[in-house]
């Protein structure tokens, strides 16, 4: 059964991936993206990997094609193909795949329980992680624990990206009209749509909040929870318009609030080192190493949700007040674009100045 | 922690066994190469940054394919179970999906201000704007275009 | 039991394979929206089947971030989608004919 | 005996809904246009999706599994409709301006009967075809 799903998911995936590279419409690639990526988290659920099904599930298959689609509706969606170039690249990359496919050979057969991978640190892991952590979710033990040093790595990476698309997108979007705002009588008149938008947004909270809680007993944990809470704030700021959410959770403080989990995570780690044992070692931080844990875990865990749910929706209000810059649509006509663009950031800082 | 033990070769079955157990690798290479075609074919950079993606997922489903143990499930300890899912991959996978989603948000961004500075996102016109520019006048910094 | 379950599971690769189908061919990009939003759905069923035939029915949790994820990115593609036809169309119909082909 | 029917019940439920899934997608594949399309999917999906989840409910037994399926349900409930309806809306909408979608195949088409169609007449449309 599994190796059914395994074959027939993987074979969807190899189909859309296809698809998406032939297709000339953009906007029709960002939807079979958004396919793409439930399939794939179809898969690693079919292989077990439930945390990453949870995490591919919010990140590939919700926020990823939104901003995509964002972004198209502010470049444009056609794209020209180019035929000396894609003979090129299939001159290249035929070769390597056919290299890459004989190196498989050499590969353990998939789902050896004695493959070099399954060999060196992860029987440790599996054996040991209840006693020494005490959780039962050993995604989340070496997650937060074993490796906390390199996740806090990739939590600073998440909030430097932040800065990024803010240094980016930020110096345009101070301008506020109204009237500019992205079709306002077609979707906020819509009683449906807000009515149950409204009704969603409360469990969608409480929703996020159990998987921020749940992650040491259940898939979940920081990531997920921040990425799920986001979407709360999106799918808002997609109904009400971006100033009804931005009057809830202001740019500022979400600005704020990135920056407050990555130092929560930080300090967790200065704390165990002040009362002597290394860098985020969270058994310091109780009397007994395993309450200590639990509690270094739980700490990290909220700042991770923090930092991911602020970026995340931080990059969302800066994609979106771009569209406000941009009273137009793509036009065909590039070179006209320039200038329209030009005049908008005109208008942008004299309204800043003034 | 049991001594490690000599990995055997198991690819000298029939045609099918090997099929079962290469079959997640062929499809990642499969995955990998549209990838990259994507990225060096393409002229269009969102469309570039689409073909990163999969490059990317490709990446993923191959450490989930090697952390999979036949017949193992899930990596969260529950009585009565044994047999557990490699959960290191897990954890690589999981905060790189994050890691990803904010990096190519960074490289939306970067296209939606190349679009501002040079009206279009095809690398052609790009560079053809680069290349009047330059004509014109003596190199400015990229950041005074927008 | 389990024999029903399969069949499900195998219905449910079908019913996904032909929604990918149409997302593929859709002439228009509603029709690929459509797809979409049935592929969401069809995948919230396969994770809660596979969950059964896995015997781990604590694993519901993804179906359900499932089904919610996959209508916040329906409703927002919709949306911006509508705000770029929409404000394409305020310029002039000629142009856009030509931009939205 | 009280199992060997919740059972067999709910094999009959996933079967059913298996058999609505795979109308809705084949009437998905094979209409013609968008509307009749989408009429095939709205329908079904709702529908198929809740005899398989409730076919689920009654192998679960009194569990944690038991409410967070009534969850995707109600969930799916919700949402699955809403999604249809701003789809039909979305696709009212952009009708004036898509020239590819003037459905040329379906004569009875809202749109089809009257070139320039005036503001007011999608709106009407609308909701007619809401109440459907």
């Amino acid at each position: 059964m599994e190796l059914l799903l395994d074959i027939a998911l993987l074979a969807l995936l190899l189909i859309t991936a296809i698809s998406i590279a032939g297709i000339k419409d953009l906007l029709a690639a960002a939807m079979l993206a958004g396919i793409y990526g439930l399939l794939s988290a179809g898969f690693f659920m079919t292989m077990g990997a439930v945390d990453v099904a949870f995490t591919e599930a919010a990140v590939g298959a919700g926020i990823s094609p939104l901003l995509i689609v964002l972004t198209l509706a502010l470049c444009g969606r056609q794209q020209r193909g180019d035929r000396q170039r894609a003979m090129l690249a299939l001159f290249l990359v035929l070769p390597v795949g056919a290299l890459l496919i004989v190196a498989t050979h050499d590969m353990p057969a998939f789902g050896a329980a004695d493959a070099p991978a399954q060999m060196h640190v992860a029987p440790h892991y599996i054996q040991q992680s209840m006693a020494e952590i005490g959780i039962p979710n050993i995604v989340t033990s070496v997650l937060a624990s074993y490796r906390g040093y390199d996740t806090f790595g990739e939590v600073v990476v998440i909030f430097t990206a932040g800065l990024g698309v803010l240094s980016l997108l930020m110096r345009s979007q101070g301008i506020d009209e109204p009237t500019v705002e992205p079709a306002p009588n077609a979707q906020s008149r819509d009683i449906v749509l807000r009515v149950i938008a409204k009704v969603l947004i409360a469990p969608i909270m409480l929703y996020a909040l159990y998987v921020q809680f749940h992650g040491e007993y259940g898939p979940g944990g920081g990531f997920q929870a921040g990425v799920i809470f986001a979407v709360g704030f999106i799918l808002y700021g997609l109904v009400f318009g971006l100033d009804a959410v931005r009057r809830v959770a202001s740019h500022g403080l979400v600005q704020f609030l990135s920056a407050v989990g990555v130092l929560i995570y930080g300090s967790v780690g200065l704390l165990s080192l002040a009362s002597g044992k290394s860098f985020l070692d969270y058994s310091a931080l109780a009397s007994n190493p395993v309450s200590g844990q639990h509690i270094g875990i739980i700490a990290i865990e909220l700042g991770v949700g923090i930092t991911v749910a602020a970026v995340m929706i931080m990059i969302f209000y800066l994609f979106a007040a771009q569209l406000r810059l941009q009273p137009r649509g793509p036009s065909l006509t590039p070179d006209h674009q320039g200038t329209d663009a030009g005049t908008a950031h005109l208008a942008s800082q004299q309204q800043g100045a003034g | 922690m049991p001594a490690p033990r000599i990995w055997r070769h198991s690819n000298r079955g029939p045609v099918n066994v090997l099929l079962a157990s290469h079959y997640n690798y062929w499809i990642v290479i499969a995955l990998m190469m549209i990838g990259l075609y994507m990225v060096i074919a393409q002229g269009n950079l969102v469309k570039k940054i689409i073909g990163l993606n999969i490059f990317q997922t490709s990446v993923f489903i191959f450490y989930i394919s090697v952390g999979k143990v036949d017949g193992a499930g899930a990596p969260i300890l529950s009585a009565g179970e044994t047999l557990y899912s490699n959960p290191l991959p897990h954890v690589l996978i999981l905060t790189a999906i994050v890691v990803g989603i904010a990096t190519t948000a960074l490289a939306l961004a970067l296209t939606i201000r190349i679009k501002r500075a040079y009206g279009s996102i095809e690398e052609r016109d790009i560079q053809a704007a680069e290349d009047k520019q330059d004509r014109a006048t003596p190199p400015l910094p990229v950041g005074q275009e927008q | 039991m389990t024999a029903m379950l399969t069949a499900t599971l195998i219905a449910l690769l079908v019913v996904m394979a032909l929604a990918l189908a149409r997302a593929l061919l859709g002439p228009t990009i509603h029709d690929r929206i459509l797809a979409v939003n049935m592929f969401g759905t069809k995948t919230v069923l396969l994770i809660a089947v596979i969950c059964f035939t896995l015997g781990k029915p604590e694993f519901l949790d993804i179906a359900l971030v499932y089904a919610l994820i996959n209508f916040v990115s329906v409703i927002g593609i919709l949306r911006y989608f509508e705000f770029r036809s929409a404000s394409a169309a305020s310029e002039s119909t000629a142009e856009v004919s030509n931009s939205n082909d | 005996m009280i199992d060997s029917l919740l059972s067999g019940i709910s094999g009959l439920l996933l079967g059913l809904g298996c058999f609505f899934m795979l109308t809705g997608a084949i009437g998905v594949l094979r209409f013609p246009d968008f509307y009749t399309r989408m009429h095939a999917a709205g329908v079904t999906d709702t529908l198929a999706t809740f005899l398989i989840i409730t076919g689920l409910m009654l192998t679960a037994g009194w569990s944690l599994a038991l409410f967070k399926l009534g969850l995707i349900l109600l969930f799916i409930f919700f949402t699955s409709p809403t999604a249809s309806h701003a789809l039909a809306r979305s696709a009212q909408h952009c009708e004036l301006k898509l020239p590819e979608q003037s459905s040329a195949s379906d004569p009875r088409s809202p749109t089809s009967t009257e070139s320039p169609p005036p503001p007011a007449m999608p709106t009407e449309t609308i909701t007619t075809l809401e109440r459907d």
